[in-house]
């Protein structure tokens, strides 16, 4: 089948309509609106899927991607603005996840925010936020890519204060918007010297990434600089930028903990499945641009920093969403660092691995919290201190959940372990070759112990164990199987299991499908645009919508999976080895971290609270939660790494949240008292109105000579005369 | 010595005389003796013109004219003057001064 | 199709004279009239850009008037569109469609107020239509009065001062046109043959090498001039430190004038770089070019700073035009096909985006009385109006994106594109105007979040949501928002013939 | 020989007449050096020949101004005015004071400078000629009056009458009855 | 010799009618002195008479122009339109005079008499042609309006006007005269007819007694036109004289001095006698910009509408001398159409402010409240005479300052025209606060204002038609005003 309008735009449209239709009906008929929502974006899932089959079993599995434009507008001869799609392997398997995960948490949503008054509107954000994102996956185009971007930020604003008739949402909801647009305008401004490069190399400027994959094979970026910075460097930071702000890294991370204060479906879509991941999809696509400016090793740094700060933070944390906040960010880290230490395929498999299990422990999360009314207050608990032993009560969640933190601790025969596990074997082999990236590595390899820890901890606490609170524990009720609660997280947690991703069971090697020879899966899927591949796209030919879709002139024959990776072979196998001793060593991570965490809450042989009391002195300041973090961080990681962490919850809390992003308030009054000033009394008063005065003044000045004293007028006469005539020289 | 200098340093002598009197002196009439000083000045140097210069008569028509149109405007001057004390009983030219700004 | 220009431009004037025959009692029926006679008016303008051919560069032909108006000065009765011109008239006709239903709410003297606002009207379609400067010239001071009075009779508390700075500005800035207006009509003889005020003649950059003696100094001619114009010019935009005056008149000017200010009035101002400064002075412009700039910087951050520091939601607006504008001016500066197309579609989207604004603050001042975010007494204005006025609610954030430049949403195309023209000539200024982006962000939502969020305070309990006639009013915009956001063609395709003629105009004095 | 004594006996009075004027503390003094002054005036154009300007002079100002100025001196109380104004600060003495005769003084000086400056250029220009005979001027002015300066003698009337009735109307008494 | 005086009295047809309506009104105030009959046949027989006048005058812009009476005179269309200016506007002041209860009832026929007797001095002086109808012309001018000064006998303020006024006159016309003494002494004539040849070729010892005569000269038609320097009786007298005799003096004398300073420095002063021309436009260049500056500042921080309005015809005179720097053709027609719309402007405004402070008694700025709404036509008409003040257009104030620095810019007197555009948005400080009084601010009382009966309100309506017809059909009026180029005969 060809890829025309008819079967490409409904993935988008699907969703968009329903946003629009349900904008109209959304009063009137919720119940239907709802489902409409679900309906469309099946319907979606059913075209991405088709999609996904194509690119991965069938005719285009072979071909390295669809690209297909028209022209958006046209301003002449220099300025010619197309948008499109693209579609590659990784778009295909992105709108698989998206569509899919996306369904299945529209599906939960309406359990969870069935009851809700303002359901409808929900959907339809949701709804909204789904086209932005499968947008966002099929662009061809960095300016589309952009756009979408927004309408998902836009959409994430809009769920984050969700409830608005509390202060924190609105806060929260603010706070999100913001910190992604800091980030979001130096996206934009990447885009922008993207534009202008391939303006230099081709005559005429472009967005799309093959033409920008175009430009770096021919070396269009080199030798160019920008206000002393490397043209490609600045680029990619830009670029980078627009991962940190959306992906919520370091030092841009604050955001994302208190969007939790969205409906947890919204919390599962956006801040962990998908639109966070969007960052970091950004961040593969211009993966040739951050290596050409040489950027690798502070991406690798940063998520690095990321996934182990977030880890640490999410020790503490007794709100359960909380958590998984601080863990999803955390997972990005590690997305971040495996496109940092170059580690393409498993960055990005680990986006697909993390969505699916994120989304189904979010879902699960949210399964628990709207289980527990506190009958005092009447609203829902997401204490994890007040809860314990809810296995009973709810098995499904229970189990799911179980499943999933399987999957994120990196057990083996679970999705996490091979993805992240890539991840980490990339990292040591890096750290090794090269100290630069040693950090990375360590940090890596400790998030993913804390990982392990933290979430056991959470499952600890809240599924086993006695119940702390009885009251609670007892007005839950116990769980029924329904099909919109149920179903998805037990889908989800299907796929968790490593084998769906890896092929195989242990994650390595090569993967024979039945019927089909040498059809290898994710490893070999996605292949890196590094300067070999860009080559390929030299004699690119652009595709117009149509009936027939060109096939790209070149051969794009799917590389095999290459066991040396191109080394020599006694380098493969020596980073066979360290692959090995790297999966070893993060098995032994996993294992450790559930134990630990099972030593302190199910075998309480390690008391928590001696761990409190004996750091009781921050503790104990920890319930205020602006400096908990810092708290946490100051301590810990002084005690156990460097000294500039100290740094980072310093700028975390005490600069960059509590000034430049909470006290927005504080920065504005301060700047904007004295721009205000400045208008005021120096544009206005003194430039405007002074100029008026100083004419006031002079008529003052003026209206005293007219003092009335006639003889005075006679001076004025004879002196102005006389002065005129007793400077005047004639011939 | 009878020459046009003689005549014109009379009448700068008049002219000089009349601006004192106008700057110096309070008294509105006196202010206007001042002015008939000065506009003799100028009848003298009309008359003085049309002797050493040209012979053009129009110098005395213009000396006549000058000595008439003093006159009315004399006449008028008191007037106003007379009005003026009947309504702020004082000739003082600061008195005057209600009208200014 | 001939004289259509006349009718557009002289069917509001008779419509305000009209008005003034109906007796003052009537109410109603100077209401409808007034909406009549936008309507036929607006509808004539939709003519207009039918019939609008995207091919032709310079000014549409079936648009053209000319008759002799001052023979002995060579003054002509001339009008005519192109690109530029048609979107401004076209917004002009559709947002005082609107302010008609939305002037429903004035309280006194209805005849006046539709008089004059009709005249506004036709005043401003003169100005964008005009092609003689001289006749531009009286249109762009004739427009003055109707706004004066509409400020200071029908605006707030502070109007008088807000009238007659909004007044002094303009009439100074448009002093020192008068002076290059007329220079320009007598250098035309030496380089064109014949005096002019023919705009169309005078274009094409014939005055570089003139000398002018001003204060004793030998000066450029063009820059001299093109400098005069530009404070004119400046005033109307505004752009700093030319822009006090736009806070003091929005604030206090009624709801449709400000909309009308904010919406087409400081269009003018850079319609006027684009009709008369840069095509009558391109070198002079591409002297100027880093300066108009940097202002253009200044503009966007300073405004944007300015704004944040605001409590009253209009006074925020207002100065959400400032940073707005200062969007337009970089792209102008840039003189690149798109930084120029960018400022046209600017200034469009800009237009729908604050008059919505404007509106939506309009509905809110009839319920509430003040404007204040937080009242002076530090007490909170407004709160928790989204649970209270949810259909208000959902507009105003469409207009807030909008106007914050959502993509998705008309503003942001616009700005995207003026950023892509900035960044070739101006990289840095490209890099610091981003911060105007995240400054915008900050001030919209943080209003709204303080405005909208949380619970309901007890003085907005009452408010009613949005009735059906401002319902019906906010609608087309709303729709034109999302509409042009997505689908920018319909402005784009009618500016970008002419736009690029200018572009390629201007390029061939670049240095 | 009669001219030369004429012009110095006349040019003495007129001088020392104006400067009197200018000096003196009493203004009906003044008044009459004034007269002086005039009459002196009429010496000099008899010395410049101008017959009936002489006389017109002796007629109308010495018969008419000066009287006008006694009336009016008269009138407002003489000499004797007040001394205070309303607010009752001591006012300038009528006649001035040194104040008033330095600030009169310096800008005559003033004035004078500039018009030394104007004789001097006269002085370079004049060239000193045969001077004509005396003639009777009264017929060639009446030739003129009615035929070069017919109108500006007719418009002369005008302005005289319109000074008289204006006069008359400023000084009429007030009426008791008001509008 | 031989004079036609036949011929030269055709032309002077308009002068005898005012002289002749001015001898009989004259009889008719002797006659009939107290009587409501006498009232009307006096006020009847002056409208005949100055109609008629109007008339002649009309006839008289046909007239191919002509030097009569040994060129004591000229009748050129220049001076006719001068002429009708003045005439027209002394029938609207004596209108406005009859009307204003600032003029006592029993000295309306006397302020008539007066106008009309200032009314030959203005046309006498419109159309002088030597030094004597000069001076004769400034005098009559003069020493008439210091009695209509005066014409409020009962009041202070008016006689300190006319002490006020009669002392700077004298001394102005005074200096003057001590000028033309000395022009005389150098070319031996008065005639400008025969002065003109010679200024051409003149040693450089004349130049230096000539200039400084000019300068004396000058005084005394700079007081008449109330420019700067010589300005300074100007506010206090305007303020002091009763209304209607303001409104005289803002038109008549003003456009008569105007006229008579335009006809010399054409004459003399052409751009052909370039040392005199430069000294003499160099004069007139800093006192128009001074006039423009003084008037238009002075005027801001005014209580009183009428002293306001006395700050802003310096102001407008000080427009109209840049026009007189210009010495071209274009210049003289820029003035005379400055000088048609002022009329107009200053007509509406002082006859509103009257009305308005015979109601109230003064003219303060606060008397005007409300007044557009109380009188929307009279708001409407004096706001837009304001704004013409101001010179926005579309109104004639606007296209009169357009042809000034047209003229102006023509000539490249950048800065001048940049002063005169400056001190107009100063000027709009002042004339936006009667604006701002009259429809800003709420009325003060509801009272009727007697003035505005329907034929006053009509009236005042027709005066502010052309206003606003000049504003936008002008193109008729210019050309005409173009083609009546200043004559004078060699």
């Amino acid at each position: 089948m060809d890829y025309t309008i008819a079967n490409i735009a409904p993935i988008v449209l699907l969703p968009f309509l329903a946003f629009v239709i349900g904008s109209f009906t959304a009063k009137k008929f919720p119940k239907f609106t709802g489902i409409m929502v679900c309906v469309a974006i099946f319907g979606s899932f059913l075209l991405s899927a088709r999609i996904f089959a194509d690119f991965v079993f069938n005719q285009y599995s072979a071909d390295y991607y669809i690209h297909k434009t028209f022209t958006w507008f046209d301003l002449g001869p220099t300025f010619k603005l197309n948008l499109g799609i693209y579609i590659d392997q990784m778009s295909a398997m992105l709108l698989l996840m998206v569509s899919g995960v996306g369904f299945l948490i529209h599906l939960f949503a309406t359990y969870y925010m069935g009851e809700d008054k303002r359901y409808a509107r929900y959907m339809i954000y949701m709804s909204l936020f789904t086209a932005g994102m499968l947008g966002v996956a099929l662009s061809d185009n960095l300016l589309s890519f952009f756009m979408f971007w927004e309408v998902m930020g836009f959409c994430s604003y809009s769920l984050i204060g969700f409830y608005y008739e509390r202060e924190a949402p609105g806060d929260a909801s603010m706070k999100a918007f913001m910190t992604t647009r800091i980030g979001d305008v130096f996206f934009l401004f990447g885009l922008l010297i993207v534009w202008n490069v391939t303006t230099q190399v081709n005559g005429q400027g472009s967005f799309t990434f093959v033409d920008l994959y175009n430009v770096i094979a021919n070396g269009g970026f080199d030798g160019q600089m920008l206000l002393g910075i490397p043209l490609a460097t600045f680029a990619g930071l830009c670029f980078f930028m627009g991962t940190i702000g959306k992906s919520a890294q370091f030092p841009l991370q604050i955001w994302l903990p208190d969007a939790m204060q969205g409906p947890t479906p919204t919390s599962a879509l956006i801040h962990a499945a998908t639109m966070v991941a969007a960052g970091v999809y950004l961040s593969l696509r211009v993966y040739p641009v951050l290596e050409a400016g040489h950027l690798l090793v502070f991406v690798s740094y940063i998520g690095a920093i990321t996934a182990f700060g977030a880890a640490t933070m999410a020790l503490v944390q007794t709100d359960i969403k909380a958590v998984l906040a601080y863990s999803t960010i955390s997972q990005l880290g590690f997305m971040v660092l495996g496109v940092g230490v170059g580690n393409y395929n498993a960055a990005f498999m680990h986006l697909i691995t993390h969505a699916v299990f994120k989304a189904c422990l979010f879902l699960s999360s949210g399964s628990v919290i709207h289980s527990l009314h506190d009958h005092h207050t009447g609203g829902h608990v997401q204490e994890m201190p007040r809860m314990g032993g809810l296995r009973k009560k709810m098995p499904y969640t229970a189990f799911v959940m179980v499943i999933c933190s399987l999957a994120i601790s990196g057990v083996p025969f679970f999705s996490g372990f091979v993805s992240k596990d890539r991840i980490l074997g990339e990292a040591l082999i890096m750290g090794l070759k090269n100290p630069v990236y040693s950090l990375p590595m360590v940090l890596g390899f400790v998030a993913a112990l804390l990982t392990a820890f933290y979430m056991f901890r959470m499952i600890f606490l809240t599924f086993y164990g006695a119940p702390r609170d009885q009251e609670l524990f007892d007005h839950c009720h116990t769980e029924k199987f329904s099909f919109n609660r149920n179903l998805p997280l037990l889908i989800l947690s299907l796929f968790t299991l490593g084998l769906w991703y890896s092929g195989s069971l242990t994650g390595q090697g090569l993967v024979k499908f039945p019927g089909v020879e040498n059809k290898e899966w994710f490893q070999t899927l996605i292949e890196k645009p590094d300067a070999h591949h860009l080559a390929k796209f030299k004699n690119y030919k652009s595709q117009a919508w149509g009936k027939v879709d060109v096939k790209p002139a070149i051969d794009f024959s799917k590389s095999h999976y290459d066991p040396t990776h191109g080394l020599s072979a006694e380098e493969a196998h020596h980073a066979h080895t360290l692959h090995l001793y790297g999966a070893v060593g993060s098995i032994f991570i996993a294992f450790l971290g559930i134990f630990l965490a099972y030593l302190m809450y199910i075998r309480k042989s390690l008391n928590p609270g001696w761990w409190a009391t004996t750091f009781s002195g921050w503790y104990q300041t920890l319930k205020n939660k602006y400096y908990f973090d810092h708290f946490y961080i100051d301590v810990l990681i002084k005690k156990v790494l460097f000294k500039f962490q100290d740094f980072i919850a310093w700028v975390d809390m005490g600069i960059w949240d509590r000034i430049f992003i909470d006290g927005w308030a504080n920065v504005n009054n301060f700047f904007s008292y004295w721009a205000r000033k400045f208008d005021d009394v120096v544009v206005d008063t003194i430039g405007v109105d002074g100029t008026g005065a100083g004419v006031r003044f002079f008529n003052l000045v003026l209206r005293t000579l007219q003092s009335g004293k006639i003889q005075f007028y006679f001076v004025v006469i004879f002196l102005v005369m006389a002065s005129y005539l007793l400077t005047l020289r004639v011939a | 010595m009878m020459g046009l200098a003689s005549y014109l340093i009379i009448s700068t002598i008049l002219f000089i005389c009349g601006v004192i009197a106008i700057l110096a002196r309070k008294n509105i009439i006196a202010i206007l003796l001042g002015l008939e000083l000065i506009l003799n000045a100028s009848a003298l140097n009309f008359v003085a013109y049309t002797r050493f210069l040209n012979n053009s008569i129009d110098g005395h028509i213009f000396s006549l004219f000058i000595i008439v149109i003093a006159a009315a405007e004399a006449a008028v001057a008191l007037a106003i003057v007379l009005r003026f004390y009947q309504i702020r009983e004082t000739v003082h030219i600061d008195d005057a001064t209600q009208l200014q700004g | 199709m001939h004289g259509l220009l006349n009718y557009i431009l002289w069917l509001p004037i008779l419509g305000s004279l009209l008005i003034l025959l109906i007796p003052k009692e009537k109410v109603n029926a100077i209401r409808w009239f007034t909406v009549a006679v936008t309507t036929v008016t607006f509808i004539l303008c939709c003519i207009l850009y039918v019939n609008f051919d995207q091919a032709v560069p310079g000014i549409q032909p079936f648009t053209a008037v000319s008759m002799p108006w001052i023979k002995s000065f060579n003054i002509y009765y001339k009008l005519g569109i192109d690109g530029i011109s048609l979107p401004m008239v076209w917004i002009n006709g559709l947002l005082f469609l609107i302010c008609s239903f939305s002037s429903f709410d004035i309280k006194k003297m209805h005849k006046g107020y539709f008089s004059l606002l009709l005249m506004l009207q036709g005043s401003i379609f003169g100005v964008f239509m005009s092609l003689d400067f001289f006749l531009f010239y009286v249109f762009w001071e004739v427009m003055l009065l109707p706004m004066f009075f509409l400020i200071g009779i029908w605006g707030g508390d502070n109007r008088e001062y807000a009238a007659i700075k909004f007044f002094l500005y303009t009439f100074f800035g448009s002093v020192l046109m008068l002076l290059a207006i007329i220079a320009l009509y007598f250098a035309a003889e030496g380089r064109l043959g014949a005096e002019t005020f023919d705009m169309v003649k005078l274009m094409g950059g014939h005055f570089a090498d003139l000398k002018l003696s001003l204060f004793g100094m030998d000066l450029p001619f063009d820059k001299v001039f093109f400098a005069m114009l530009f404070v004119g010019f400046a005033i109307k935009v505004p752009i700093f430190p030319f822009h006090t005056w736009l806070p003091h008149a929005h604030v206090q000017a009624p709801t449709a004038v400000s909309v009308i200010l904010a919406g087409v009035l400081l269009k003018m101002g850079t319609y006027g770089f684009l009709r008369i400064s840069y095509p009558i002075f391109p070198q002079a412009g591409h002297y100027f070019g880093d300066f108009i700039a940097w202002l253009g910087l200044v503009n966007i951050i300073y405004g944007a700073l300015c704004a944040m520091a605001q409590t009253d939601v209009k006074k925020l607006i207002a100065y959400s035009s400032v940073s707005h504008m200062g969007f337009v001016m970089l792209g102008i500066a840039a003189m690149t096909t798109e930084g120029m197309n960018g400022a046209v579609l600017q200034m469009f989207n800009h237009g729908l985006s604050t008059a919505m604004m404007f509106l939506l603050i309009g509905i809110l001042y009839e319920r509430s009385h003040h404007r204040w975010i937080v009242t002076p007494e530090g007490k909170k204005g407004f709160g928790g109006l989204y649970a209270q006025m949810p259909k208000y609610s959902i507009i105003f954030i469409i207009g807030l994106f909008a106007s914050l430049g959502l993509p998705g949403l008309s503003g942001f195309i616009s700005e995207a594109l003026v950023f892509i023209g900035v960044f070739k000539p101006y990289p840095t200024i490209a890099l610091l105007g981003l911060i105007g982006l995240v400054l915008g962000a900050a001030y919209l939502l943080w209003m709204f979040k303080r405005m909208f969020f949380g619970e309901i305070i007890d003085s907005c309990k009452e408010y009613a949501d949005v009735n059906k006639r401002e319902m019906f009013y906010m609608a087309p915009l709303c729709f034109l928002v999302i509409f042009l956001g997505i689908y920018p063609l319909p402005i784009l395709d009618v500016m970008k013939t002419s736009v690029g003629k200018l572009v390629i105009d201007l390029a061939k004095f670049a240095p | 020989m009669f001219d030369l004594t004429l012009f110095f006996i006349s040019a003495v009075l007129t001088v020392i007449g104006a400067i009197m004027v200018i000096t003196t503390k009493d203004l009906m003094h003044a008044c009459i050096y004034l007269l002086a002054s005039f009459l002196g005036m009429a010496g000099l154009y008899l010395t410049l020949g101008a017959d009936f300007v002489a006389a017109i002079q002796l007629l109308v100002y010495v018969g008419g101004v000066v009287i006008l100025m006694v009336f009016a001196v008269m009138l407002t109380g003489g000499p004797h005015a007040q001394k205070q104004n309303k607010f009752g600060m001591i006012k300038t003495a009528l006649m001035g004071n040194i104040r008033t005769y330095t600030i009169g003084g310096l800008t005559a000086v003033v004035v004078l400078l500039m018009m030394v400056k104007l004789y001097i250029s006269i002085f370079k220009n004049y060239t000193a000629g045969e001077l004509p005979n005396y003639l009777p001027t009264v017929e060639r002015i009446g030739k003129s009056l009615i035929t070069d300066h017919v109108l500006a003698f007719e418009i002369s009337s005008v302005l005289l009458l319109g000074a008289l009735i204006g006069a008359a109307i400023i000084a009429r008494p007030r009426k008791n009855r008001i509008n | 010799m031989n004079i036609n005086y036949l011929a030269n009295l055709s032309l002077y047809i308009p002068e005898i009618m005012v002289i002749f309506t001015l001898v009989g009104l004259l009889f008719i105030e002797a006659t009939y002195s107290e009587e409501e009959k006498g009232r009307k046949l006096f006020f009847g027989v002056m409208t005949v008479g100055l109609v008629l006048a109007l008339l002649a005058l009309v006839k008289n812009l046909g007239v191919p122009p002509a030097s009569i009476f040994t060129n004591a005179v000229i009748i050129d269309p220049f001076s006719t339109i001068v002429k009708i200016l003045m005439v027209a506007g002394t029938l609207f002041t004596i209108y406005l005079g009859q009307q204003s209860r600032d003029i006592y009832s029993n000295m309306k026929a006397e302020f008539a008499l007066m106008a009309i007797g200032v009314l030959v001095g203005g046309m006498l002086l419109a159309s002088a042609n030597n030094m004597l109808t000069t001076y004769i012309g400034v005098e009559t001018l003069s020493i008439l309006s210091y009695v209509m000064a005066t014409l409020k006998k009962n009041d202070d303020r008016s006689s300190e006007a006319g002490i006020k006024y009669v002392l700077y006159g004298g001394v102005a016309s005074g200096m003057m005269v001590f000028g033309i003494s000395h022009i005389f002494g150098v070319f031996g004539s008065i005639q400008f007819v025969e002065i003109y040849p010679l200024i051409k070729d003149l040693s450089s010892l004349q130049m230096a007694i000539l200039i400084p005569s000019f300068i004396f000269f000058f005084v005394g038609l700079g007081y008449k036109i109330a420019c700067v320097p010589f300005h300074m009786w100007a506010p206090d007298v305007y303020e002091g004289s009763p209304l209607p005799v303001t409104t005289f003096f803002a038109i008549v004398p003003k456009m008569a001095g105007m006229a008579i300073l335009l006809r010399v420095t054409m004459i003399f002063f052409g751009p052909e006698n370039t040392v005199m021309h430069v000294s003499w436009v160099g004069v007139l260049q800093v006192v128009a910009a001074l006039t423009m500056i003084v008037g238009n500042v002075s005027a801001i921080a005014q209580k009183s509408v009428k002293r306001m309005l006395a700050y802003s015809s310096i102001g407008q005179a000080g427009f109209m001398l840049l026009g007189v720097v210009v010495i071209d053709d274009i210049g003289v027609s820029a003035v005379l159409f400055y000088m048609i719309t002022y009329l107009f402007m200053t007509l509406v405004a002082f006859f509103i402010t009257s009305f308005v402070a015979d109601k109230y008694g003064n003219d303060h700025f606060e008397r005007f409240s409300g007044l557009g709404f109380r009188y929307p036509l009279m708001g409407v008409v004096m706001a837009v005479v304001m704004f013409s003040l101001t010179g926005v257009p579309p109104f004639a104030g606007f296209i009169a300052k357009f042809n000034i620095f047209y003229a102006a810019i023509n000539q490249k007197l950048y800065t001048l025209v940049l002063i005169g555009g400056l001190t107009s948005v100063i000027s709009f400080y002042f004339y936006v606060k009667v604006i701002r009084f009259m429809f800003f601010t709420p009325a003060e009382s509801e009272e009727k204002i007697g003035g505005f009966g329907y034929i006053n309100q009509g009236l005042i309506t027709a005066l502010a038609v052309p206003v606003l017809f000049l504003g936008i059909f002008w193109s008729g009026l210019i050309t005409k005003i173009v083609h009546s180029k200043l004559f004078f005969v060699q």
